[in-house]
């Protein structure tokens, strides 16, 4: 018989009972490489050693990533997007996920990766534009090696298990990142991912941002033992890391992707952090969590952390900061001038990619809509 | 009682109706608890009947259905929502090999009085996945009813009428309609749930639609008006059963239809209507049935929304094809 | 060369034949390695080809699928086996929302060439989910193609031209006809995947088939000319899309039509073609283009299944019926 | 980090590498009360204090589902069945289920468990008819708290689950026993009844009958660790019992079914056992297993184990077994004739079931299905 492992806290389970509220599982046998004040601490799994120049441009890319966020928030707000999925208070899991990957491997995102997409050169504006209702995601998902976005929940988790497939008959030195929030751990697709992965030893690593909340769901519902621990159940190593903590992210997720291309298989990363903003613009987070939980969380933030520890460990000069306030400004500028001025789609879009060879059919309802459009246009 | 009432708080307050009046009916879903549901359709509900009877459920489609089974087989009246029509296809499985067979794999013994709430429908500007039409999908599938709702008068007694019913039916609610008011009469007698109804009387062109686009083929009748053409309009309101005899009736008169829906049009809701009516009316026919749906392509990014979703021109474009036949 | 093949075997052959011309084919399924499939589809392949080529995979259908599709994504060309039509549910999501709309969501930027192979239809005296025929849950679907082989022939050819072909195509296989056998000329020039095809010429009613339901058109059709009544047979051969010119043009000449098909009738693939030929052929047809389908049940159990098939006194009915209407 | 548990065994997974077949993994913490050889044993948490009585009727259960599931296959082979599915080699696991079921608790079998559809009193002829294609299974699963078989792997899961769920609101001490084979773990839908399971702490005990094989695909490939591993993933206790032992299975489900009725959740059971026979009567086995791992498992058998305790010990004359034996036959006879007498139902059955309203469309096809049928008798 498996004891439960000595971490594990159940939860009165008693339908009807409002379901206990986060769970203090923050003790758990977390990685953290730097604390919520800046102190670098040593893990005996995993070390990190980093430079100066590196440990910078870390912290340029949360700042950058944080104010594109901002901005599109902003840009939501008069009616510039139809909707934004908010990274704010993720940026470390994204930043240091995303900065694990080398080159040659790839990504599969949910729809907030938005931090991931950065790092791996995706244009914002091609983010923008799904958002705004243009398109579904204008960046190359070949070039960039991070895909396009997935909405529906946990399917690219399978996409990523079947392209890592793949890497393995090619006999490539490559890993793939598949991303999955903490209620996507609850969809059948997301565990037959992990049961496939354990299956062929494909080099796929899961990684999971546990920010509390599926929507206005807490963890809880979709589990009532931490999520890193689901793993071992399927046969392979799960790890839970500080999620705010970007150095520790990297180390861990550098780990786990050298593993999977050295052939060891898959790991799961359950990056422990937290939603800093609703849902989505479309939400209303005070309907269902109490500000005092968003108040304990402001103190772990991601970024704070890394500044103070530049400043405090010499490694940045004031002017570096500001230099990023100003490049972060830039980069909102451009953000919003071209998401305000990106044209709309030709309406003959929707007909074009539909399929790599076009039906006779769909030619023939294309040929009907241009002429019933043009048919208004010679009214006028 | 009359109260004026939007199609989201009016199915709210027949939900609630529902489970007032048995307390075997338990609401199912995700978010659907503190938050009310992504479109306050259940907002209140949990708060006012407890954890056990508003069950904010893990983020897993199959599992809301299929614990849904469960606890029908248990005696309950599951009533699960969707919460949009794009997430439904993870639970399609149980719904099309378990929910709607297991009354005939039993023999009866078994009863399935399962509700599936769908919001669906495009037009609200919305990212991929959010704003589908799969009730072919469901229609074609034998054991399941089908019941698409376009007006607060039918969401507040249909909702209650589902539940009540004993078999399973998917629900679906007009999404982009939810906040459209009417008076409702919480003391009438309510119309059958399986009976489409005329709701626009005419002589030249019969023109059907159901759910999100009644309003749109009402618009096209008030336009018609105008250039002196008369449509009768015909909400089906349900899909599976169909109710066709009103339709026919109207079809032999007018002698010309037209079906509006979203879905795709290839093997729409149309085809179906359109195969039935040729059979019936055949004589009486000017012209063939035309139907104005969704293009065969993917939803588009909402830029393009308008130009997919048939509106109140592509209804009278198709009126005029049928007149000019 | 030209050599006697069933349907199973021919499709192992051009399974082979696919997977010899190019590296990048992958199969994967249920049971498809060393069992070489239940239905032996797969027979000796992974013998041949080793284990990363033909896969046998978990026991998850979503699983296969989604697989598959980041197999494609990496430059492969997947060849899914769904072990029987019932068993397709649970891929639906990724089938739907995945398979169907990668290549539309990248702009084309994704390749998609995933072949799903599912045996279709009745007629073997299986257990429940074992006789299903959800070609209408595909044919409704925008960015699928269906395909539906009825002979050797075209299983042979078919199956390559699928699996060559650059969209994701779901190719169904006449499960109870897979013994029956043909002349195969490996030579020749095949005809294309996306035809339909007049299999016998007539002039009094157009029959209208596919898959398993071809051979019983054809055995009408012999019947039918005992009674001096001569009925033109299609091979409709693609679902999705249609190819209906050949069709179109036979309805003008006969003004008849009957559409045979196993799949429950309420919205099944007969209602399309219906509604499509009605637009097309609307002033030549002499009465409505009749159905012949399952009924809208769920599939009985076996020993009623000849009640419930289509069978030749079926379409005879319809035959009778389209003349004297 | 979790580390791999120590009972791991991880296997090459090179793609293209023949599964490497039936790792040892009889050795992992199973429990066994009663040896291969008909020794009685301890262990040290599940204790099975039983009667005579009641072994000799476990004794006869075994012996008389093990000739009910001959004949059926004899049935099949003479055209009287359209298919059989045979227990050969599980009948310790199906009758030690059964037998830990109280009567007010319910089952929730695949389409394998004849061996629990005799415990529950179902008339076997009730499960003929299903595979001789009469109907989906003509007993009343209300009646017998035995669900109607389930053919779609795992999704009996769920509703087992859901059913639970309802007793939890009833506030009724009553479990639910759902079962499933070693391939349908791989199912999405089975992990979510776990996930539910665990999240609802439901009243449901998972019993998964680990025969080896889904089909032809050994289990290695739907896992690499020992299935009972899987229920520590997701939060409850797993456990694997020898499942050819009829009283480990009975003492472990009996515990398992207990917990769950007294509010403590779920349990995973992994039945170590062997299909002895083909998967189905139209499967052939010898496509892809060695013959040698049929004799191996012949000396586990789960019926030669109990009479060679019961005569050693006394607990059963010799006229006893002779007594089962007669009674097996004349079932034997009952089950034959019955099969092949049964009527063939009304063709108009079809339509009768599918709603319990039916509807007027359905009503008017059912009309000329009649019409159309009485068209030949008048023609003849
Ligand atoms: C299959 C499916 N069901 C429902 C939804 C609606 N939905 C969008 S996001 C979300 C919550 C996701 O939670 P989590 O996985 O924790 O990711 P997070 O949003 O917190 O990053 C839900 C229910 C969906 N997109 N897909
Ligand atoms: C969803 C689904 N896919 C495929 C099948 C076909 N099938 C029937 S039994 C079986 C193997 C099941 O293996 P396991 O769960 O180990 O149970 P066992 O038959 O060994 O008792 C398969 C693949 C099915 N019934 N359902
Ligand atoms: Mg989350
Ligand atoms: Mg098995």
């Amino acid at each position: 018989m498996t004891a439960l492992p000595e971490t594990t806290e159940l939860v009165d389970p008693v339908p009807g009972a409002a379901a206990p509220h986060l769970p203090d599982q923050r003790g758990v046998d977390t990685v953290q490489l730097l604390t919520p004040e800046g102190d670098r601490v040593e893990h005996p799994d995993y070390s990190l050693d980093i430079s100066d120049e590196e440990l910078r441009a870390l912290y340029r890319d949360l700042v950058l990533v944080r104010r594109w966020d901002a901005e599109a928030t902003a840009l939501q707000r008069q009616g510039e997007l139809g909707i934004w999925a908010s990274l704010l208070g993720q940026e470390a899991a994204q930043v240091g996920a995303g900065r694990a990957l080398a080159d040659t491997d790839t990504a599969f995102p949910t729809y907030r990766e938005h931090g991931v997409a950065w790092t791996r050169g995706v244009d914002p504006l091609h983010v923008m534009s799904l958002f705004r209702g243009v398109d579904n995601g204008g960046w190359d998902p070949v070039a960039t090696g991070f895909n396009l976005y997935t909405i529906v929940i946990g399917s690219q988790c399978l996409h990523a298990t079947g392209y890592a497939m793949g890497v393995q008959r090619d006999g490539a030195e490559q890993a793939v990142l598949a991303f999955l929030g903490d209620g996507a751990t609850s969809q059948g697709e997301v565990n037959e991912a992990m049961i496939w992965a354990a299956s062929f030893a494909a080099p796929v690593v899961f990684f999971c941002q546990n920010n509390q909340y599926a929507i206005s769901v807490p963890l809880e519902r979709q589990s009532r033992v931490p999520l890193y621990q689901r793993a071992a159940g399927f046969g392979f190593p799960g790890v839970r890391v500080d999620g705010n903590d970007v150095l520790a992210v990297l180390a861990v997720t550098r780990a786990a992707l050298q593993a999977a291309r050295e052939g060891q298989g898959p790991t799961f990363i359950e990056a422990f952090t937290y939603r800093m903003g609703a849902h989505t613009t479309s939400d209303d987070p005070t309907r269902y969590r109490l500000a005092s939980e968003l108040e304990e969380w402001k103190l772990r933030d991601p970024i704070a952390r890394v500044k103070a520890y530049l400043s405090r460990s010499g490694a940045a000069e004031p002017q570096f900061f500001d230099d990023v306030e100003a490049e972060a400004d830039e980069l909102a500028v451009r953000i919003r001038r071209g998401t305000v001025e990106m044209p709309d789609p030709a309406p003959t879009e929707m007909f074009d990619h539909v399929h790599a060879e076009q039906t006779p059919e769909l030619a023939a309802q294309r040929a009907e809509f241009v002429a019933y459009r043009a048919s208004f246009e010679e009214e006028q | 009682m009359t109260e004026t009432l939007t199609i989201g708080k009016a199915l709210n307050l027949g939900l609630r109706r529902a489970m007032e009046d048995d307390a075997k009916v338990v609401l199912m879903g995700e978010d659907i608890g503190k938050l009310g549901g992504v479109f306050r359709i259940t907002d209140g509900l949990q708060k006012d009947f407890g954890e056990a009877r508003v069950v904010d459920t893990p983020l897993a489609e199959a599992g809301i259905l299929g614990t849904a089974v469960g606890l029908a087989m248990r005696g309950y009246r599951p009533v699960c929502e969707i919460q949009f029509d794009g997430f439904v296809f993870p639970a399609y499985n149980q719904i099309v090999t378990q929910v709607a067979k297991l009354h005939a794999r039993s023999k009866g013994r078994l009863p399935m009085p399962i509700v599936i709430r769908i919001p669906m429908g495009g037009g609200i500007g919305a990212v991929e996945h959010h704003s589908e039409s799969p009730e072919a999908y469901f229609a074609h599938t034998a054991g399941l009813k089908v019941v698409a709702v376009s007006n607060p008068v039918d969401a507040y007694w249909g909702i209650q009428q589902a539940i009540a019913a004993p078999d399973p039916i998917v629900f679906l609610e007009p999404k982009r309609r939810y906040w459209e008011k009417a008076e409702v009469d919480t003391d009438a007698t309510p119309d059958p749930l399986f009976a489409s109804r005329v709701v626009r009387g005419g002589d030249d062109v019969t023109v059907l639609a159901y759910g999100p686009m009644v309003k749109t083929a009402l618009q096209a009748a008030d336009a018609a008006a105008e250039e002196g053409r008369s449509l009768e309009v015909i909400d089906l309101r349900t899909l599976s059963p169909l109710d066709l005899d009103p339709v026919i009736a109207s079809v032999r008169r007018t002698g010309r239809c037209v079906v509006v829906h979203e879905a795709p049009t290839s093997l729409g809701p149309g085809a179906e209507i359109a195969a039935r009516i040729t059979e019936s009316c055949f004589h009486s026919l000017e012209a063939p049935v035309l139907r104005v749906g969704g293009y065969d392509t993917p939803y588009p990014p909402s830029k393009l929304e308008e130009e997919y979703l048939p509106d109140l021109d592509r209804v009278l474009d198709a009126v005029d094809r049928s007149m000019e036949f």
